[in-house]
């Protein structure tokens, strides 16, 4: 057994930007074995309307205490809905779900996170920094629209020993210009691996500076799921070689050449 | 059916559908449940009335471009695109997990022709653990133009024939409900020889994004499935129930057991239960479990009292 | 139309169903919004394009027993039976308040056969502030069995002939969904004289009462509205627009100006607020204002720039 | 104008017995012109599901204060969602809706409320206490399950100096019986009217009751509704005549004399 639907309780909600949320829930047996990259799917409201779960990744988990995070943004409804849940309510999440990244050297890792990719590159930065030995950390790029959405998260990397390169749209704080520029300003060997989340267009770039330099390059990719968990076939992510992969079962997290970028 | 000694405390939750028994009248609906083993960690398998899997066709098939899914009102659209590993893989690679399971397996499939119909059904043929084929007629025929058997009685006749011949178990035709008169089809299909009917398919629809102004569907319509569609479904089942002879397997919307026993009360020997396990995974047991508590406390002789049995009048 | 000189400030919401212009293309749903009379402390009712009543027969009608409705998941199910107050003390008691409100009123007509179409339509002809005639064809047709005139294309389009010889003003003849192809029906009454079409009428459902094990409308069966039905309605407004030429008036589940504004890009001239009307009774102007409001913003020369813009492919 | 659709305040929720709730809006727009025996009908929720709005008695008001009051017993999806909104909460009302009850004399008045029916009788009652000259009040008979249903809502209409006469199911209070039982033991003169509110098979007894003894009887039907407002013609309500009235344009309060009662 490695999946579990569980009514869990939400024990914190936190404002961290404007309409940027971060919940935690009690929720032992989904944080115990979940791993980076793997997602949750969450059910919304009471009634049947909004109809299907909410899937976000991974953002953290504290195994000692059973908790999980998730860090959201509001989009539509079911995200206001969800920045509206109080804490002490119960609600149904359903995981962990999907494949994660697949960890290399914690000292040849790049993670690189824009607006809410970075949600998941939290609990892969502390799975990196507890495997790293001799103080070897994996570089960590991240990028959103100003620094009043990145500076509270870059807090909980700094917090875990990491070192944050960031970029703005606006400037206001580190870099001017987008996450791609920086990670091309860093240089990175050719047996670094990339492990990025966030918008498609981010990532295609990423995964397009990646092939030029010739460095292994994970995305995590979102696509519109039902059920998250391989059956409706509904989030299907066209392949380089033809076909179609499954965001939910055979993702979220790809290896970048894997898939096809020009749509 | 003859009902044999219960034990003690155990409600008789027994249904038939033709030749074939099952344990309680609960099944997955095609393409809202895999292949059954990505439920295995929410749902006791072995607990449900029959387990019915994705649509399986001749060939392979890469299904739609995304989106493909998108939800509605109580509902959702999706146009897979009938994506399947086809017949030979399907039995090579997906049956030794699911006749392994002791549950029936109902295989539904699909096809462009009559001919590809027929042909699945041979391969199905005497394969382990085949209990029965769904044959779904909402594809479109396209060798008479595109137009989906479903809709046409003469086409859907011809489909049942075709696959009625070359089936050892009992075949079970899916009803569209795009149809002015459901009854009409389910006539037909009745006197070509299905076994039962179970209805309903999806309806069609469609959903449209004003900031792009385009259709949410990379196919621009769907099937419209989930609570949303229910009323239909019971309408339909029960227009059925007036006209045929042979056991109905209600489907749309269902789910909760209260869902399930008003199909029965419509006229449904069986339900499947589809959209509902993309939210509550565990909706399949759940609806074994509503309903057994229900029988129970009703102290009904079994659960084939309700089949029917809506007092009108 | 010709566009003529907006004021400064004002966005051009303008649209034309035949020979009728409507200030804006929003429209109350027949049924749904009574007599106009029920709502005036809820709605301006002169900001409205339209204004269509409930459905008038020859004589009045009490209509069915209760109970006449029912909710279901995002939807309703109605059994009214077509209670009204029959054209003669529709034209006596209501047509008063209705002509002198100023807005176009449609009068939405129904019957058992041919011939009292005809009649209802030779009795409204002439009276002051009748703007358009909309003619429900998902009434049973009696002298046929009982089948709907809605689902057989030529007794839609005999229905259209007869109401079209005795009237002047624009008729729209509303389409039925219960139905295999809308498109075959569309194309019908088209040829046969419709200034414009209307759809969609209700979906028929049903729902049951476990309890009781008895339907939860006396008629059993009733018609389907609400946000439930919306994907249905959006397929088939889409549909209709790539065969006929007419204009196309988009209705069903239509709660928000984008959900009229979906309607639009699918390819309707103008829509109708229904069952969202009992929820908001101000739906009707709320979706007025979100219209304009939207033109506004995305600074469009007209609202109709959204008919039928939808982008696919 | 005289109906009003507004977002008000929930002031107060209290729980009054088991699955009984009575909540107070603030809703002075409806509470300045609302009269006894019209409802109000309430909007559950912020999704579509449930769909429809849910009509109930208006239980009291407080024009000085602008508060409104409904009193409700949890019987399904939309009650048990209206038990759990929270004191602060905005819903969206409608009303004052319907044709109340028409005040005669209130020497020459009964009150006869059963279960829900209860609801409405105390804005009733409180209107005939405001217009009653030299202490001349109603009569005042109501009925429930139990003392726990009864016992709290006793206690607001002795507060008007309204002495009630009750009937339990259980005999836990007052009568063991029926509130038909009691009227019967009370012997109104033939001048009197009856008003009355309560489940269907109730309202029947009280009727031919009545109607045996000559009294006048006004009563207060349900039904399923959707619009609340003569719209949809959903809340038929057989008339002896033949045809049909509609409980929330007609009624809900009605000649009894007027209705079918033998379905
Ligand atoms: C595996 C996975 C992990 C995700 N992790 C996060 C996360 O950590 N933080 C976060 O803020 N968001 C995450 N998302 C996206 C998140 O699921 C959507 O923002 C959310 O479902 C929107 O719901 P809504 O009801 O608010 O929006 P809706 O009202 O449903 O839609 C609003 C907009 O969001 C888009 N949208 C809706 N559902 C999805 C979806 N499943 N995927 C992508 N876009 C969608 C719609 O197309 C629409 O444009 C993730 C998505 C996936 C597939
Ligand atoms: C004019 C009027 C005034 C009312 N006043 C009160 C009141 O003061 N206090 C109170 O407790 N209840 C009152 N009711 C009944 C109340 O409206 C219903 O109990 C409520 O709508 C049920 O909603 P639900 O979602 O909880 O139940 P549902 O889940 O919708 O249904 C549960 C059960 O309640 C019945 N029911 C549903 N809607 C209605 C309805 N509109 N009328 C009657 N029965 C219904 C259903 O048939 C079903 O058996 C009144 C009804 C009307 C028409
Ligand atoms: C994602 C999805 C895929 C489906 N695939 C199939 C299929 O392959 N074959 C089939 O006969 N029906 C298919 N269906 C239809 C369902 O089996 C069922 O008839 C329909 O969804 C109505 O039931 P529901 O409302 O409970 O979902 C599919 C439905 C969904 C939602
Ligand atoms: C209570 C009710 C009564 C209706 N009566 C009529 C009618 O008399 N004539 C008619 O053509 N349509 C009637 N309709 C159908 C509506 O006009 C509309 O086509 C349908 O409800 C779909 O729109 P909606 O989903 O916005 O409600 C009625 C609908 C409802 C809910
Ligand atoms: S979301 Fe259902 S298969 Fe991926
Ligand atoms: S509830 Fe709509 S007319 Fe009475």
């Amino acid at each position: 057994m490695s999946q579990f639907q569980k009514k869990v309780e939400l024990v914190r909600s936190e404002v961290i930007a404007r309409d940027v949320v971060r919940l935690t829930f009690n929720a032992p047996e989904i944080a115990t074995v979940a791993l980076p990259g793997q997602f949750v799917m969450i059910q919304i409201g009471s009634g049947q309307d909004p109809l299907l779960r909410r899937p976000f990744s991974i953002h953290q988990t504290a195994s000692s205490e059973g908790t999980l995070q998730i860090l959201f943004k509001v989009v539509g409804r079911g995200t206001e809905l969800l920045a509206h849940a109080k804490v002490g309510e119960q609600l149904s999440l359903l995981g962990p779900l999907g494949k994660g990244f697949v960890l290399g050297e914690p000292g040849k890792a790049c993670l690189v996170g824009g607006g809410m990719g970075i949600a998941p590159m939290l609990f892969l930065a502390s799975r990196f920094q507890q495997q790293s030995k001799k103080g070897v950390v994996p570089k960590v790029i991240l990028g959103a629209r100003n620094s009043e959405e990145l500076l509270p998260l870059i807090g909980d990397f700094e917090a875990l020993g990491l070192e944050v390169l960031a970029a703005t749209d606006d400037g206001s704080l580190g870099h001017h210009g987008l996450v791609t520029d920086v990670l091309k300003s860093i240089n990175l060997g050719p047996d670094f691996t990339v492990y990025s989340c966030g918008p498609r267009p981010m990532l295609a770039a990423i995964h397009h500076l990646c092939l030029k330099e010739n460095i292994r390059c994970q995305v995590s990719v979102e696509s519109l799921m039902a059920c998250g968990m391989g059956a409706c076939l509904g989030c299907a992510v066209p392949l380089k070689a033809g076909g179609y992969a499954h965001a939910c079962s055979d993702g979220p997290v790809f290896e970048a050449g894997e898939l096809l970028w020009s749509l | 059916m003859e009902p044999v000694k219960m034990k003690k405390d155990e409600v008789d939750l027994r249904v038939t559908i033709g030749s074939l028994e099952l344990q309680n009248p609960v099944m997955t609906a095609s393409g809202t449940f895999g292949y059954a083993r990505e439920f295995e960690d929410f749902v006791d398998l072995r607990r449900l009335g029959a387990v019915v899997v994705k649509g399986i066709s001749l060939a392979p098939r890469a299904g739609n471009p995304p989106p493909r899914i998108v939800e509605t009102a109580c509902g959702m659209l999706n146009a897979i695109g009938l994506e399947n590993v086809g017949v030979d893989r399907f039995i090579s690679d997906k049956m030794p997990y699911l006749s392994a399971l002791g549950v029936p397996v109902i295989v539904n499939i699909l096809g462009d022709s009559v001919d590809e119909y027929q042909q699945i059904a041979e391969r199905l043929a005497g394969v382990q653990g085949v209990a029965a084929i769904e044959v779904n007629i909402s594809c479109p025929n396209v060798k008479m133009g595109g137009v989906a058997f479903g809709t046409d009685p003469k086409m859907a006749a011809a489909v049942t024939t075709a696959v009625k011949q070359n089936c050892q178990v009992p075949v079970i035709v899916k009803l569209s409900p795009n149809v002015t008169d459901v009854t009409v089809v389910a006539k037909a299909v009745q006197e070509a020889g299905a076994d039962a009917v179970s209805l309903i398919n999806t309806l069609i629809g469609m959903a449209i994004n004003l900031g792009s102004r385009r259709p949410r569907l990379a196919n621009i319509i769907g099937g419209l499935s989930g609570p949303a569609i229910k009323p239909v479904a019971l309408r339909m089942v029960y227009q059925v129930a007036q006209v045929v002879t042979i056991p109905i397997v209600g489907i749309g919307g269902i789910t909760t057991a209260e869902d399930a026993m008003e199909f029965m009360l419509a006229g449904a020997s069986a339900v499947q239960v589809g959209t509902a396990n993309f939210v509550n995974p565990k909706a399949s047991e759940d609806v074994v479990d509503g309903i057994a508590a229900y029988v129970r406390e009703q102290q009904l002789d079994s659960v084939r009292d309700l089949i029917g049995a809506l007092r009108v009048g």
